[in-house]
């Protein structure tokens, strides 16, 4: 019933990505990216030098509990950063290309809403109240006269179509629409620049279960009919799995473990990861959830050595130095039981 | 209360509150030391006035401290008395009367003229009034006859400057020129010793009394006004009026609204809805007019016009601000819980509403004060402040009357603004301050 | 369908009918309390009663009967028929209800009779024409000087809100405490300083002396005379309004949305004018509201320092002249004139906010 | 595991024998709708919150409500907690009416039913210190100085908020998210209620902390005989809360059984569509569609007609499900649906 895209829109100011399919390297590279914040009490170091990579076509899920910096990651990234950053280093590469060098004007021009677009987490209003739909969705394409006004409503007509919107909401305002229908329209705004990379940061945890799956569903059509790729940020670990073909699982600012999907839900190998596996309840299969005493450390001034070395059942003397990120299989984890590699 | 006092001692990195402190500081000084310095029966008789109160200050005189900016030594007063610097002679001449000779020396070296010059005289005997001879001697000897055949009343006041026959025996120089030159010279003062003699014949019995009263250009630290009243009463006394009707209007004010929103938002329904509605009907209200109207027909006092300016601000517009806020706080989850275990309306309002409010009360607070500092003095200025009460408003009142500007008496008009603004200008630094402080949707930018 | 044109105005026109409806009620409370405290000590019955007697004194003159009676008895004659035109107007009923409301229905139509003193300078003694002639100079100056302020304070407060702690924001919030002393406060140092000192402004007063005969020189001769008393009534207001509206601007625009619009990558001129001004006026026009109320009772001491010829000083000769039946005038055209600026202010509220316009959700008690 | 009490499925008991035959709370067809007005005065519909329920809670036993966002879970939480007046129906509380009473008159009911809310933080006021946020319900109740005391103690401990002389002079904001829960499970148990109404108390914490409260929760139910009415939007965490399960969809209880039957065999095609959106953490998720029905929660302003579901229903009987209201029946032994299909 949805109807297949059948023409690609033309790649716009397409400086970069040589088209998805011949690039040879990985789609995002991911290099010790740092992101602190100066808060009153001090420096917040929400981000402490993550790295990954994520290859053509591949969604990647990154959970963790509140507070354990996976937001701060989506907004390095897309270099969406607030008042009070204190320090922002490290290295983007997007399709081959440093974005971080990029001058804020270029990036703004040639990254954002062009390449990587954002489903925000605030979804309920993130909606401008006082302008119709149609017009906020079509926005970004009218930015810089990339296109005319006809063409970029065209554009809004088919995301709509694609998210599952009826048309007639492109000339209605925000507080007419309902909580899911708002989600879907910030996700039509995300698509409407055919972007090649899609941060979703908790899109569904404000929606009830069964608009939370409807859109679930839309999600996966379209990761498969525009193999566009996701990053997909949740605290809820069962519906991480509906979108992910690899898991980063973030704990205090740092990546604790990056496996793929079948070794994560099944088999994590951080002693946090099993933990925080352990503690999700199931629905079919009756398993007795444990929980983790203790809190996660605070941010403004964090323990030395492995950060849930004072929570870890398997802690050992060797945990009072940071470990480093072992390779294991075809995951990386910093974990010091798993020196060997 | 103790996360209060965290937040009161982080103030200190606000310069802008520490400013307004000061300001206000300094005023609650000046009030205690007009308050003790001279107190309120004093205060109201030197500034209501009445017989031979004002008769030692000159009329318009400027600040004692203009003397810094014009090199020469502006004329201050000179007080000359019968009893004191002055002297008195008396001569029997038979059947039962006596030659009087009233002699009153003083020493004139200043820069300029005076202002003016007035002789008061008391004379108690009965019968018929005799006539006296007024002369008056300058440092070169001459002796120039001010009045030949004066009759004396009881209490006689004698403007010598106003004198017409004088300025014509003077060759048309005004008196208090004319015989401070000499006739060869007649640009530039004489300085030296002067002095006025009163002759006169009256009954043995009488007891007779003179005053010579030389009047300068300035006047002490705030020069007079146009009765010749010190305008320092009224500088040092408008502090704590505008400070005491500032703030307690402000607290009759604003915790009315602050309560009845409160309640209001919280019966909600019907109580809210006419809250409501006599907001609008407030707005509609002119304030200063209706005041204007009640001190036009009843009574100007002070105590009236604080009554009616709080009555006609319970529901002033900040009603709805209040009811903003209370409403969000009333959806808080903590106010569904205290529902359940129980509380009552009344509880509910007073210890679950109102304190999670307060704090954005106390910057609204201060930041009213100097609205209704002003609103006094604006009613002053319309002629209709406390006729008794010497306030920074009534002197504004009396300058802009007089017309302080069109014949230069700047500071009559200046000073008391100044220390108005300066009034409202320390409660505002403070109200914005602590405005930062205390409103939370503030904190977090 | 999205609501259509039809459908907005007749929303619209029902919004307003009833704000309309309600201000009205408002206003006559409002002046009905007015005609109650006016009344407190009599004083209206007194009045009332000496217009009365005026007249009958003069339809007497015209009669020759009286001429040749004796003074006495002329006075006596007058007192009785007094008595009777008293009787007849019921002014011996007790003032509650009923001549109390005959009273408001009077002030609110504002024939308040002959002024005791005060004539309009077309030499009518009538109250409505005294206060008719002075109105339209009156909203001149204060349409004026509150446009002037309204869209300076929200340029200044959008420019400010995008430097967020810069030297140009600590400025405004050191000046922000200034708005504390009213216009005519600044009005004195105004005239202190361009009239008396520099003499290069006139001192107040609409128009030159010798009036200037073309239309033009006339305008212009009052555009001279209106630049000080704008811009003490700017002045009056001015930093509160910018530092006020400027924290508008900066709570708004750390919205979510604003937050999405600059990840979309618009141009932080872009987002100023349609993610952080639009969502923003309504917040704003209702705080100018209550600048424009103050505004309204700051006019009358304002005119007294600058004698502008407007109602304002009109009230201020009104009180110096004891006239009552002027005072009560001056208080209902206030009255309906805040009305009006009310009315006004929510009408452009309901057109700046679509929630209004198209009608959000009936709100649950 | 909780009591398992006996009772007859079919009749109610007059609430005379109920008293002694231990039916702690009774809802028998209720209704509580909320009047909307447009600007004020007008009038502009109902809010149909709860809109004819039935059910009954021995002493001592918990039950889970599952509901969405807009299902009328939450007022009928305010109905029992007799905050909200029903409009119609019968409700009952150890035998004492709670419907038709005016809130002041409902003072038993307080001391009566502890209330644990969903955003820990928000429960509980900034400005009120540990010690004074677990007095005021004792203060209401006019329990004297030393009972106070003791009941503070007692009630803290008991949610292992230990050391207690640590805690009380904190505010709020200076615990963390499981503490505060704790904090405000002690307040609900503070006054020996007879039954606990939860809405949603783990929802807004994270996963470790989550397991810690329920165990807490549980433990508390048991030791002091209490009826609990948990409500939930989390299916897969329902088997820890209690033994049986209502569903409830746009202000109706559309399905009434035990853990293990709604998960095995759903009846109503909502359950069922529940059960086939909520995911399990298995990476096979990420290739699967989930089939389950569009549209959007209807609302509760003017509900559809007949079976509220019909409009997203994949089995609607048209003339039948879209005209009129299904009553309950009992397909199986203790297991109610509103449904059509079962009649």
């Amino acid at each position: 019933m949805m109807r297949k895209l059948n023409q690609k829109p033309k790649p716009i100011a397409d400086a970069t990505a040589a088209g998805p399919e011949k690039a040879s390297g990985p789609l995002l590279k991911v290099e010790d990216v740092v992101l602190y914040f100066t808060a009153t009490q001090g420096v917040v170091r929400a981000v402490e030098g993550v790295s990954f990579e994520l290859a053509h076509g591949q969604s990647l899920a990154i959970v963790g509990e509140s507070g354990c910096g996976k937001t701060s990651l989506a907004r390095a990234i897309l270099r969406l950063l607030p008042r009070n950053v204190a320090t922002y280093e490290g290295r983007i590469f997007l399709n081959g290309t440093d974005i971080m060098k990029f001058s804020d004007e270029r990036f703004r021009r040639d990254v954002r809403w062009v390449k990587i677009s954002m489903v925000s987490q605030a979804a309920m209003n993130s909606l401008n109240p006082v302008i119709k739909l149609g017009q906020q969705v079509a926005e970004p394409l009218l930015l810089d006269n990339r296109t005319d006004k006809k063409e970029a409503f065209e554009r809004a007509r088919q995301v709509f179509r694609i998210v599952g919107i009826p048309l007639a909401f492109l000339d209605r305002y925000a507080f007419e629409l309902s909580g899911g229908m708002r989600q879907r329209a910030i996700i039509a705004m995300a698509l409407i620049a055919n972007p090649i990379l899609v941060i979703l940061d908790e899109p569904t945890s404000a929606l009830d279960v069964l608009t939370q799956a409807n859109i679930m569903n839309a999600l996966k059509k379209i990761k498969q009919e525009l193999r566009l790729n996701f990053i997909f940020i949740t605290h809820d670990i069962a519906t991480s799995s509906e979108l992910a073909d690899e898991v980063i699982c973030m704990y205090a600012g740092q990546l604790v473990e990056h496996s793929t999907a079948d070794r994560f839900y099944r088999d994590p190998l951080h002693p946090y990861a099993q933990k925080l596996m352990a503690s999700v309840p199931t629905l079919r299969v009756y398993k007795k959830p444990e929980f983790i005493t203790g809190q996660p450390p605070s941010l403004l001034n964090p323990p030395e050595g492995c950060r849930f070395a004072d929570r870890c059942t398997k802690r050992f003397e060797r945990c009072r130095e940071e470990p480093p990120l072992f390779v294991h299989g075809d995951g990386t984890v910093k974990c010091w039981l798993y020196e060997r590699g | 209360m103790q996360n209060w006092l965290v937040r009161l001692k982080g103030l200190r990195r606000y310069p802008t509150l520490v400013a307004g402190l000061l300001f206000i500081t300094f005023f609650i000084g000046l009030s205690i030391y007009a308050v003790t310095a001279i107190p309120y029966d004093e205060a109201i008789r030197l500034w209501r006035g009445g017989p031979g109160v004002w008769e030692d200050t000159p009329r318009n005189a400027g600040p004692v401290w203009f003397d810094f900016f014009t090199e020469g030594r502006t004329p201050r007063t000179i007080v000359i008395r019968s009893g004191d610097t002055g002297t008195i002679t008396e001569e029997a001449v038979g059947d039962g009367m006596k030659l009087a000779e009233i002699v009153l020396p003083f020493q004139y070296d200043y820069d300029g003229f005076p202002a003016e010059l007035r002789l008061y005289s008391e004379a108690q005997y009965q019968g018929s009034r005799e006539p006296a001879t007024v002369s008056w001697q300058t440092p070169d000897g001459r002796t120039i006859i001010l009045q030949e055949d004066r009759k004396l009343k009881t209490v006689d006041t004698y403007y010598i400057s106003q004198d017409q026959e004088l300025r014509m025996q003077l060759s048309g120089m005004a008196p208090q020129k004319g015989l401070f030159v000499s006739p060869d010279d007649t640009e530039n003062l004489l300085k030296g010793d002067y002095q006025l003699v009163l002759t006169t014949q009256v009954p043995e019995t009488a007891e007779l009394e003179a005053k010579l009263v030389v009047y300068g250009q300035l006047y002490g630290l705030a020069g007079t006004d146009h009765r010749g009243r010190d305008l320092m009463i009224a500088l040092l006394w408008g502090a704590p009026i505008g400070l005491m009707f500032g703030v307690l209007a402000a607290v009759g004010a604003e915790i009315s609204t602050f309560v009845l929103a409160a309640i209001g938002t919280w019966l909600g329904g019907k109580v809210d809805r006419l809250f409501q509605w006599l907001t609008q009907v407030n707005l509609v209200i002119p304030l200063l007019p209706l005041l204007i109207l009640v001190g036009h027909f009843y009574s100007r006092s002070i105590w009236t016009m604080l009554g009616m300016v709080i009555a006609l601000n319970i529901f002033s517009a900040t009603y709805l601000t209040f009811r903003a806020m209370f409403l969000q706080a009333k959806e808080a989850p903590y106010i569904e819980a205290a529902q359940a275990y129980g509380v009552g309306n009344f509880r509910m309002i007073f210890r679950y509403l109102m304190p999670r409010i307060a704090p954005t009360l106390l910057p609204q607070f201060v930041l009213i004060i100097p609205l209704f500092v002003f609103l006094e003095a604006t009613l002053a200025v319309l002629g209709l402040g406390d006729p008794t009460l010497p306030t920074w408003g009534k002197v504004i009142y009396d300058a802009v009357d007089e017309g302080a500007l069109y014949n230069g008496h700047y500071y009559w008009l200046v000073e008391p603004a100044v220390l108005l603004m300066l009034m409202g200008v320390g409660f505002a630094l403070i109200g914005y301050s602590l405005d930062r402080v205390f409103n939370p949707r503030l904190r977090t930018l | 369908m999205s609501p259509t044109v039809r459908e907005i105005i007749a929303r619209l026109g029902k919004f307003t009918l009833i704000r309309a409806v309600l201000l009205f009620l408002a206003i006559i409370v409002a002046v009905y309390l007015t005609v109650i405290i006016a009344n407190l000590g009599g004083q209206l019955d007194e009045i009332r009663k000496s217009q009365i007697r005026y007249e009958i004194g003069q339809r007497a003159f015209g009669n020759p009967a009286f001429r040749d009676m004796a003074p006495e008895a002329v006075a006596e004659m007058l007192n009785e028929l007094a008595e009777t035109e008293f009787h007849r107007l019921g002014m011996d009923r007790p003032f509650f209800p009923m001549r109390s409301f005959e009273y408001l229905w009077r002030a609110l139509s504002l024939e308040l009779g002959r002024a005791e003193r005060l004539s309009s300078d077309a030499g009518s003694r009538q109250v409505r024409n005294i206060l008719m002639e002075r109105l339209p100079v009156t909203l001149a100056l204060f349409g004026t000087s509150n446009l002037v302020l309204f869209f300076l304070a929200l340029f200044a407060a959008l420019f400010l809100s995008r430097r967020y702690g810069g030297f140009l924001d600590k400025l405004t919030i050191a000046l922000a405490p200034s708005s504390a002393a009213p216009g005519w406060f600044y009005g004195l140092f105004l005239i202190l300083i361009f009239g008396a000192v520099l003499r290069i402004l006139p001192w107040g007063g609409l128009v030159d002396a010798p009036i200037p005969d073309t239309r033009l020189t006339y305008a212009l001769s009052v555009l001279k005379h209106m630049v000080l008393p704008v811009v003490a009534i700017v002045l009056g207001a001015l930093f509160a309004e910018i530092y006020s509206w400027r924290t508008f601007f900066l709570i708004y625009s750390s919205e979510d949305y604003v937050e999405l619009a600059r990840a979309k990558g618009l141009s932080s001129r872009g987002i100023d004018m349609r993610y952080v001004l639009r969502p923003v006026l309504p917040p704003i026009l209702t705080s100018f509201l209550l600048v424009l109320i103050t505004m309204w009772m700051g006019q009358i001491v304002l005119e007294t320092v600058f004698h502008w010829p407007g109602l304002g000083s009109v009230f201020y000769e009104a009180t110096q002249a004891n006239d009552t039946p002027v005072i009560l005038g001056v208080i209902v055209i206030y009255g309906y004139l805040l009305a009006a600026t009310v009315f006004v202010l929510d009408f452009i509220y309901a057109i700046v906010d679509p929630r209004v316009r198209v009608g959000g959700g009936a709100v649950r008690q | 595991m909780c009591t398992e009490m006996a009772r007859s499925s079919v009749g109610y008991m007059s609430e005379a024998r109920e008293m002694e035959n231990n039916i702690l709370l009774s809802v028998k067809g209720l209704q509580t709708w909320f009047e909307l007005k447009r600007w004020g005065f007008l009038h502009a519909g109902f809010v149909r919150g709860v809109d004819g329920i039935s059910f009954e809670l021995g002493k001592g036993e918990a039950v889970t409500v599952v509901g969405e966002s807009g299902s009328g879970k939450t007022t009928l939480l305010r109905t029992i907690l007799g905050l909200a007046r029903p409009t119609a129906g019968k409700i009952t509380f150890n035998g004492r009416r709670i419907e038709g009473q005016h809130a002041s008159d409902l003072a038993w009911l307080r001391s009566q039913v502890g209330f644990v809310q969903q955003d820990p933080y928000g429960a509980l006021a900034p400005f009120m210190t540990v010690d004074r946020i677990l007095r005021e319900p004792l203060i209401v109740h006019k329990m004297n100085e030393e009972e106070q005391e003791q009941r503070i103690t007692e009630a803290m401990d008991e949610v292992r908020l230990i050391p207690v002389k640590d805690f009380l002079s904190k505010y709020p904001h200076m615990l963390s998210g499981g503490q505060q829960q704790r904090l405000v499970i002690a307040r609900a148990i503070i006054l020996h209620p007879s039954m606990i109404v939860a809405d949603e108390p783990v929802s807004m914490l994270d996963a470790s902390v989550r397991v810690e409260i329920l165990e807490l929760m549980r433990k508390i139910q048991q030791a002091h005989n209490l009826g609990v009415v948990y409500v939930t939007h989390d299916l897969s965490s329902v088997r820890y809360f209690s033994e049986r399960v209502f569903i409830m969809y746009a202000a109706k209880m559309v399905e009434k059984t035990t853990v293990r039957e709604v998960v095995q065999s759903p009846l109503h095609p909502y359950t069922q569509a529940l059960l086939k959106a909520i995911p399990d953490p298995e990476p096979e998720n990420a290739g699967r569609f989930r089939d389950i029905p569009i549209g959007e929660p209807p609302s509760l302003i003017n509900p559809p007609e007949g079976c509220r579901f019909h409009p997203r229903c994949p089995h609607v009987i048209k003339g039948l499900c879209d005209a009129d209201m299904p009553p309950e029946f009992e397909p199986a032994p203790d297991h109610f649906v509103e449904c059509w299909l079962y009649q």
